[in-house]
């Protein structure tokens, strides 16, 4: 039974001093950054962090050099990762294009696409958006209907997509959308490199979510003109290249430390004087985390050795967001002390901003009802 | 039940609630009109004895409306008006009219100085303080509860609000209190904490009520791979869970107020208030996976009720508070067995 | 939204005096029987013990008096129900009679079947049991192929039954099978009254549990003759007749009171000096238990009422089932203590025995996935 | 993982275990036919150093034949004997051969009897006890963990049996013993709790793993409404929960494995036990669901999976026991953050 089978990573996959290295840069950077900004896990946006990350060589980090990557490892790229992920640092405006933009370019973009993006992206320059959800196709993405029609030098695009998260001060979508009609439910899709800041008729509007925050938006693509080199990958191709796309979304750190910072509160509430049974919830909460890492770290180890462990991944992915889900409540069950927005105290400020945070953990990259559809056929039910 | 003043109370709310209404109380905005209409029905009088000018329902019937506002997300201080007058009335003070909020007074001081009772410390969390006249609270003055009628005019109110958008301010108190603002309570209703408590489960069963029929519209309404989504069996496992969590939270509050002012009281109400705050996490987090992303914007109505029902939680007591005192009671009681702590715990004129 | 409402139980529901009657009884009977016996709940058989409680009237209680019942009120019977279960009594040997197959008899049976059986039962002089699931036909009955032909003077049956609870000493057997083809799935259904002890060709063999216990059987009718009076209701009707059936056996407080004898025991050894976070955990216990008894009572009024609270009864079996399957679990996480399959520690065998009971008690009376798909009909899904 | 050794003990268990070897162990009777087998095998010297007569295998290759043999339902004290050798052969004492055991000690008193020392005390809850020669088990001397090989004929043994049937016995002690059968333990390997804890995480992986795959094939193969049960959403669900509970108890294992004889292993065990502990409550609920009343049958295998998987949860430390040990540890560590313990806690060569 392979698909239960989670091999510990290599032995060095701690890569302790880049860990050190990590940890001194982002003392100094986050000194002073509270716990209620920290809690915002990856939505945090700052390009002056992006910025410095990509100058120490931690952006881009498994990109080859001739395109101004650094070609280390995945797991090299993994402890960086989970220690901006840990700390809470705001890297929202690089870690799309870090993590799923970049891999996609380099491997479907064309030599002048890599050449113009793929540097700035290492250089942590250019925060990317991703044009996929629209308002009657959520986790179907068959149901898209957003159409670019191809025209003299290029394509016209109509349509809307939505919950397009940061593309209010994005530079860069990648577009899915349909490229022909077709029979098959999957097919005449293709994806689109789009330069936001020099697109004309692209409207983008606020969607403001259930925290009052503004990280979503609307985006109305009313006869847009985009060039031919615009295309990324094959026309036509777009079902299956986004498809391997998704892949990249799952399953590393940021899929059970949405709510980290909560976990870091609770700790230090209650460190001083816990009961018994604080402590074995205590314990229960880092014996499913230090699971989960080392689950993660073995799909990302599989990765590196150029497996396909989509279905580890999908069981990680499951498991990781039920985990960061549950933590709030099991705030709760430790310790009665009221949530509070943006109130002094910050065990209060945290605990409300992961309570109102965690009902989107499982929308991202796939429904829980869709990774349990892809666990349950690869355990090999007909 | 059929109820006049259900009916009356469902179709006020109906006919004025909106999502725009909610949205802009959250905002900052209280919706003045609305309260204007509701005291014209009388509905804070609901809960008053017919002798103190009250409407001369059955207690639990009055209570009921406390869930119908939940159920259509009225964002003003219904709840704690009704509560605050039947306390006064119990005590034998004016009954002042306009809105009224209430406060847990633990962690008030009271002195006599002279004939006037003085008043000082803080009140926290206190719901919609600041669109309240004043805030009605107990303390303890030589060891006998007294009821406190405190205008909000007079008080230090620093506003903060819940995760709905709703007021829940702190207030200091340093206040000199005559025989009209002030006064022994002569037979205990429970304590705020239990009185507020009640109300938050009675409008978190409504509250979820609301949710859960939203859910199966949606899940009626909306496709996915070519069929509505509660065609999918996982969904209608969802939506039967919120079924059952909504409904004990619903029983568990009506047994509450179904044993309002007797002893069964205590432990009754630290059931509904536990239970329907732990229905809260489930129905909520399922309402949202149901409804997916659409859900987790502020265009749509889920989310001011599911912050509702997240936000009673934390209020006039926790599940670990009223979980601790009911499993206090139980593990310390001299009954024979714990079955005869469960059957004494809801039946009518047995101590408590 | 009526399905989630549960009016309280009438006053005076409690019957105080009847109560304190019932359990001056059990106090007396059940002297010295052990917590191990009474974890068995209603599957503990004693015929003594079944007549000892008719004598007092608290058997058929709800049956008309010419029947040799007692005409006393569905929440009168409630009330003796909950004391029994909630004292571990050993029950079985009249419950099932006293429960489904007399009302059924009541209902649906010929003056003379009434007339011969139903006093009897009242007597608590007879165990019945319920030949219901086949192999092939777990919840889906519809796929039963068990057939009743039309002979000369009566019917010859053949097929097989199976997890036919106590059939190896049981009195009478209300039997469920085909009576003709019929293209209707649930058409040509039939239920007859067999009295075991007079019946030849009826070979019955034990199916041991995973507990070691024997309360199932295999019954194989093989061309058993019965003679037409012992035709149950009306020929064709047995469909419609046992989901009425079903209705009883739905939402009584055997459906959370199945594990009561672990939290007795859970109760004792931490009421010495139990921690907050036990004590919390033993209030939530408490809260859900008073709920669903609530709502079990509200049902039982309903009922009384001739109302039809079908959908509140399927909320109350799901959630009872949840709740009695998940006391080990609760126990462990407040007691580290080891279970031992009969120990002299009593706690230690009451959670070994309780153990190894739960996986049966979401099998009893429709599967959750049933009772789930039943309630999200009843919300109006389409 | 590619293992030669693996490959044969997977071959010598499911050419050898069936239903009625294990059933005829649940009722008693020591399959000892299969005993020699997997002695001849060598099996139980894996992870013995070379040095001292083992293969030379890696400790976490050794110790994947505990998970192999869980996933058999191997009703025999492999474990165990592969454990005890390991400790003996670290105290430098001769290993006996014949079938072994492991005992948590801490009951144990030892005193200084001339050239003796003279052990004392019960022993609970020993696996097999009964059919093993010796017990292997650790207490103290002077404040130094000492070795004790105790031959099970010297001892009083009660019999006595898990929810598996399997036995699981009391021994009372009373004993002089010489160099031969005790010796001090130079270098600690985590103690028989945890050597325990590692042992009963592997297995339970391992009957996890079969238990999951049992399931799919019912599901695939039960047809109820027209369709086998496996197309019902709802059971694919409970197969997927299953599925990640399972692994999430492998990998957890795997890693306590992959840390043994390190500073990491006190903290991965305690996370490997309690983790596999929780997952079993869930897997063998979801099992017996999906089965429904077949799997509740002695007739079919399940049965005695899921009762070994929740024995194991009571050996050498329930859930309970472990989180509260990690907690305590990630409470009271000196690092900067809980990241930090956390990272720390599973990297090999840092002190824990």
């Amino acid at each position: 039974m392979t698909l239960t089978a989670f091999p510990p990573p290599p032995p060095g996959a701690d890569y302790d001093d880049l860990r050190q290295e990590v940890r001194a840069f982002l003392a100094e950077e986050l000194a002073g950054f509270p716990p209620e900004k920290r809690a915002e896990s990856w939505n945090g946006f700052s390009r002056a962090f992006s910025r410095k990350l990509a100058q120490r060589g931690w952006v881009g980090m498994t990109f080859p050099r001739e395109y101004g990557g650094h070609a280390r490892s995945a797991l090299e790229r993994y402890v960086v990762s989970e220690e901006l992920l840990a700390a809470g640092a705001p890297v929202i405006s690089h870690w799309i294009a870090d993590r799923q933009s970049g891999p996609l370019i380099l491997a479907k973009g064309t030599e002048e696409q890599k050449r113009a993006i793929v540097p700035r992206i290492a250089a942590g320059e250019l925060c990317f958006c991703i044009g996929m959800s629209e308002p009657d196709s959520g986790s179907d993405l068959a149901a898209t209907r957003t159409v670019a029609t191809e025209v003299e030098g290029g394509f016209r695009v109509n349509g809307t997509k939505v919950w397009t998260t940061y593309a209010h001060v994005a530079d860069y979508m990648i577009l899915f959308c349909r490229t022909g009609k077709s029979d098959d439910r999957h097919g005449g899709m293709s994806q689109f490199l789009i330069d936001l800041k020099a697109t004309e008729n692209i409207q983008i509007s606020p969607i403001i979510d259930l925290g009052g925050e503004h990280h979503f938006n609307q985006v109305i693509f009313d006869d847009t003109f985009l060039p031919s080199d615009a295309l990324l990958g094959e026309k036509g191709e777009g079902w299956s290249q986004v498809m391997s796309e998704l892949a990249f979304e799952r399953s590393g750190p940021e899929r059970f430390l949405s709510s980290f910072a909560l976990i870091e509160e609770l700790i230090r509430v209650l460190r001083q004087d816990a009961t018994e049974a604080q402590q074995a919830e205590i314990g229960r909460l880092s014996a499913h985390l230090m699971v989960l890492r080392q689950m993660s770290r073995s799909v990302a180890g599989m990765l590196n050795e150029g497996k396909n462990p989509a279905l580890q991944a999908a069981i990680v992915k499951d498991l990781g967001a039920l985990y960061e889900q549950d933590i709030p409540r099991l705030a709760r069950s430790l310790v009665s002390r009221p949530a509070v927005p943006g109130g002094r105290d910050s065990y209060a400020a945290v605990l409300a901003y992961t309570e109102l945070a965690v009902p989107s953990f499982s929308l991202r990259g796939g429904t829980r009802e869709i990774l349990r559809g892809i666990i349950a056929r690869g355990l090999g039910l007909r | 039940m059929e109820s006049m003043i259900h009916d009356m109370a469902e179709r006020l709310f109906r006919d004025h609630i909106g999502h725009g209404l909610r949205e802009g109380a959250a905002a900052g905005q209280c919706p003045e009109a609305l309260w204007t209409r509701i005291e014209e029905a009388g509905l804070p009088m609901a809960l008053v004895p017919e002798e103190a000018g009250g409407f001369g329902v059955p207690a639990a019937e009055a209570l009921g409306l406390v869930r119908i506002a939940g159920a259509h997300g009225l964002p003003l201080p219904l709840a704690e008006t009704l509560i605050a007058n039947a306390v006064l009335a119990r005590a034998g003070l004016t009954l002042p009219g306009g809105r009224l909020t209430i406060a847990e007074g633990a962690a008030l001081r009271l002195d006599r100085r002279g004939a006037a009772i003085h008043a000082s410390g803080p009140l926290t969390l206190v719901p919609f303080a600041r669109w309240a006249d004043r805030i009605v609270t107990i303390a303890a003055l030589d060891g006998v509860d007294h009821v406190l009628s405190l205008p909000v005019k007079d008080l230090t109110v620093t506003p903060a609000q819940d995760l709905a958008g709703m007021p829940r301010d702190d207030a200091g108190v340093d206040l000199a209190l005559t025989d009209a603002d002030a006064a022994p309570l002569p037979r205990s209703l429970g304590g705020m904490r239990g009185l507020g408590a009640l109300a938050r489960s009675l409008a978190t069963a409504g509250a979820m009520e609301t949710i859960l029929s939203m859910t199966v519209e949606y899940a009626n309404d909306r496709v996915q791979f070519g069929r509505p989504i509660g065609k999918f069996q996982a969904i209608q496992h969802y939506l039967a869970t919120m079924a059952g969590e909504t409904a004990a939270s619903r029983a568990a509050a009506e047994m509450a107020a179904d044993s309002y002012d007797t002893p069964a009281f205590a432990l009754t109400v630290a059931a509904a208030k536990s239970r329907s705050g732990e229905a809260a996490e489930t129905v909520g987090a399922l309402a949202h996976q149901v409804h997916g992303a659409i859900g987790y914007t502020q265009e749509h109505a889920l989310h001011h009720f599911t912050k509702r029902i997240w936000s009673w939680r934390d209020e006039f007591g926790t599940e670990l508070d009223w979980t601790r005192e009911l499993g206090r009671a139980a593990l310390s009681s001299p009954r024979d067995t714990f079955w005869h702590f469960i059957t004494d715990s809801t039946a009518q004129g047995i101590p408590a």
